[in-house]
């Protein structure tokens, strides 16, 4: 076996050749801290973050003084949530989310409780969708912050953000998304959609990992997350991680070059895996929605067979890929996301997520379903469920 | 993460199948919890001349299944009631923390087999007594 | 002008090429998600990190399983404090930290006012060094956390921690140190100096920028300061910087090496600069203690004179150094470490930081003393205060 497929992009993603080409010379040469601008060596290093600040907000039609560095999109997703909930206290106690946000969002609400903070989970349907009228009926005159995830990372369903938006505006809520997942991958654009506050990392579009960005929209009312020095214009303290954020900067020009045409490659290709699987598989589920979904996103559950020994199987033919079981993440139950779009949990733990890059062939495709084809079979015939049914 | 003796059975697993007329059956677990085990026995004079099983579940799962199988062949029912999923982590080499309770599975897996052919067979198997088998499928792990 | 003396290393270090030769295979080849056990990237980039954690546990004495990773020494400070501070509400509100805290811990300690906890602020003697019977006498039975740095980033004095640890102790008191600028530079032991809790940051010692530790003693009760996945034993959420964490292992472990001998070298390039300075240019104040410092810190104040004027002409002779100036930061007050030794406001704007490495030769430190003395002298003779005197 020596063939190796990588198709865990949602995970995390390699980071691309231009990208460690640009941060190169910012660990030995201009590693100055760009706070000391008073020497050539600081204000080099100042100008690098400033750059990379100015090509990230440029992507999201951003002004770039709206753009902070952040450690990744758990601490954005921290941030927005808990600074927005201190700083708003006074006007109100209530955050609306939906059930199927990355845990930096859900366990960061459920921690608010602890000071008196009330959150609404919103339904989503079997393709993972909220329903607009549940949002406008959930809101509160206490509701201070709506956070609804731009795309999702295990079904790759992406939500009506501009509606929300326009939503949240009428109600003058707080409007935070989680764009993790969506950032290089669909066009966004922060005004536009009335988003207030976004969060970004840079490790899911071919950047390095541990650092991420958020948008804040002039004006909003927000708390440090982080207290200290005077880095990120007084809103995020601490040393800027100037090697990483050259990286994030460079990451987000590649994705921002050819994007329209990136983007209609991949999802060619992941209609391709989507065909093949559906075609050549009996007894699978597509979970998310099957066209508002992110273009590198291939997920199904497979019935009468457990995630963890897909997954182990696929390993041993040299193909990463990820699944929704709890057998997984060793928690007691499947993924909330799935389990949130009505999938029983049999079947939820039967799920398999492939999340391909612009290099994903059509070779490599073929031979995923082919391989998978066989996995399946084989773990079927030594199920007790499928004789059952 | 796995062992090789773990990934070995895993890849291929021991005793898969069912047996037809089998004078045990036991299952455990059920879908929701990802893991049902289920095994069957072939008993002659009370020694275990054959077991199969089949699962639905993790690749720990499937190992300790395969592995517990192998182990109980041969094995006299009283010695079988004994059998604990100690012996099937030891014969595997260990297995991560989080992945011990699969091989409980089948411990109890083997057990309510074993209950099965005690009530088909009228016999009172030591140790076995106060076994209710549906105890083993309120929770999961 | 072509020699480039870095003599700023308090601010940041370069980078040392160990680190950057150990960090390369973690952006393309072996950039899988550490998260992702169950098939081989995913793997290796777990071992890389848990490897890393060994080693800087080691090297304070810690267990592993005490270590976590964060963004840096601002990250690290702020979880430490809020992290505590809401943990323990129950026992008490009371916070007992120095005048002379990084900012990173300053600012959350007055942040957390708003949340009803109060903070006793020690003083500090001429040398910067605090009073443990004024300590002692601080503690009230509503204390629940002592934060007091290891070794000050702007004077370089070094507190007595082992007897801050006992004092601590002996009341039941969670100790936390901010070792940002200790790490590699003093011996720690966080057992024998009964240290609870302890904030780290890798750009200090020749690693990358945007990673820091946090040793935290187990059994101590602490919040998240970062909500989410299960990443550090479900302490920290976020994905990893693992090539960043790589570097910081490697940093720390370099350090580790020679440590006695690294550490003598220094102090002896020290002293020397520390004399020079003294007995060639008239009217300058130490600032700091003149041996419990770290074994890189000069730190003097040049009367009659501005701080960021000299090192304006300092980086005209291609020299890098900071001053605790007002000037510098933008700020209306000096330094607050230096008005907190009792420096008079005139005298504090006029100091300047050399922060040596190992690298900085004795031809370096003859070239700044040179420089230095015809600066000064420049200065002083375009002065008013000068003539006054
Ligand atoms: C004493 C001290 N604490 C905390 C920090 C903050 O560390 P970082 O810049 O890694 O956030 C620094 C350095 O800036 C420091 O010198
Ligand atoms: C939707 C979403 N939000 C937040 C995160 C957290 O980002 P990071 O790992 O950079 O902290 C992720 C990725 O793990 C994600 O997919
Ligand atoms: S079957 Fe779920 S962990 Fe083994
Ligand atoms: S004299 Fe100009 S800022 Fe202080």
């Amino acid at each position: 076996m020596n063939r190796k497929i990588y198709l865990d992009n949602a995970a995390t993603t390699k980071v691309k050749k231009e990208v460690i080409e640009e941060m190169k010379s910012y660990f030995d040469e201009m590693y100055g801290n760009p706070s000391s601008g008073i020497y050539e060596l600081g204000r080099r290093s100042k100008e690098a973050v400033e750059n990379a600040r100015k090509t990230v907000a440029d992507f999201i039609n951003a002004d770039e003084k709206e753009l902070y560095f952040t450690a990744g999109g758990s601490e954005s997703d921290n941030w927005a949530i808990k600074g927005v909930a201190f700083a708003n206290k006074d006007k109100g106690n209530h955050i609306i989310t939906t059930k199927i946000e990355h845990h930096a969002v859900l366990h960061t609400c459920e921690y608010l409780e602890k000071f008196g903070f009330e959150t609404t989970y919103l339904d989503v349907d079997e393709y993972g969708m909220i329903d607009l009228e549940q949002l406008k009926s959930s809101i509160k005159p206490e509701t201070i912050l709506i956070s609804i995830m731009y795309a999702n990372n295990e079904i790759g369903t992406i939500q009506p953000i501009e509606k929300i938006g326009e939503i949240a505006k009428e109600h003058n809520i707080i409007f935070h998304t989680d764009a993790v997942q969506a950032l290089g991958a669909v066009r966004i654009d922060v005004k536009k959609q009335h988003i207030d506050l976004m969060s970004m990392s840079a490790h899911k579009l071919g950047g390095p990992k541990g650092i991420g960005g958020m948008y804040i929209r002039k004006g909003i009312k927000i708390d440090n997350l982080i207290h200290g020095g005077g880095q990120e214009r007084g809103k995020r303290a601490g040393t800027e991680g100037v090697q990483n954020i050259v990286g994030f900067g460079k990451a987000v020009e590649l994705a921002s070059k050819n994007f329209e045409q990136y983007v209609s490659k991949l999802t060619e290709t992941r209609n391709k895996l989507m065909e093949g699987i559906k075609n050549n598989i009996p007894d699978v589920v597509l979970n998310g929605h099957p066209t508002m979904r992110l273009p590198n996103n291939v997920n199904f559950s497979y019935q009468y067979v457990e995630g963890e020994s897909i997954l182990l199987l696929l390993d041993m033919d040299g193909i990463a890929a990820s699944s929704g079981s709890a057998c997984t993440s060793g928690s007691l139950d499947p993924s909330h996301v799935l389990l949130a779009t009505g999938l029983d949990h049999g079947t939820a733990h039967g799920s398999i997520r492939f999340t391909i890059s612009e290099e994903t062939t059509d070779e490599d495709i073929n031979f995923v379903i082919e391989t998978m084809k066989n996995i399946i079979e084989k773990l079927r015939a030594i199920s007790p469920l499928k004789k059952n049914m | 993460m796995y062992t090789e003796i773990v990934m070995d059975h895993f890849k291929n697993p021991r005793n898969v199948g069912s047996i037809e007329n089998a004078d045990g059956v036991g299952q455990v677990g059920n879908a929701k919890c990802g893991d049902i085990m289920k095994i069957y026995l072939k008993i002659n004079d009370d020694i275990i001349e054959d077991a199969k099983f089949e699962t639905f579940g993790c690749g720990s799962a499937i190992a300790s299944s395969s592995m517990a199988t192998e182990l109980i062949i041969g094995k006299s029912i009283n010695e079988a009631v004994e059998f604990s999923n100690k012996a099937v982590v030891e014969a595997l080499g260990g297995l991560p923390p989080v992945k011990v309770h699969c091989s409980v599975l089948a411990e109890q897996a083997i057990k309510s087999a074993l209950y099965d052919y005690a009530q088909k067979t009228n016999k009172v198997i030591k140790g076995l007594e106060n076994y209710t088998p549906e105890d083993e499928e309120v929770h999961c792990h």
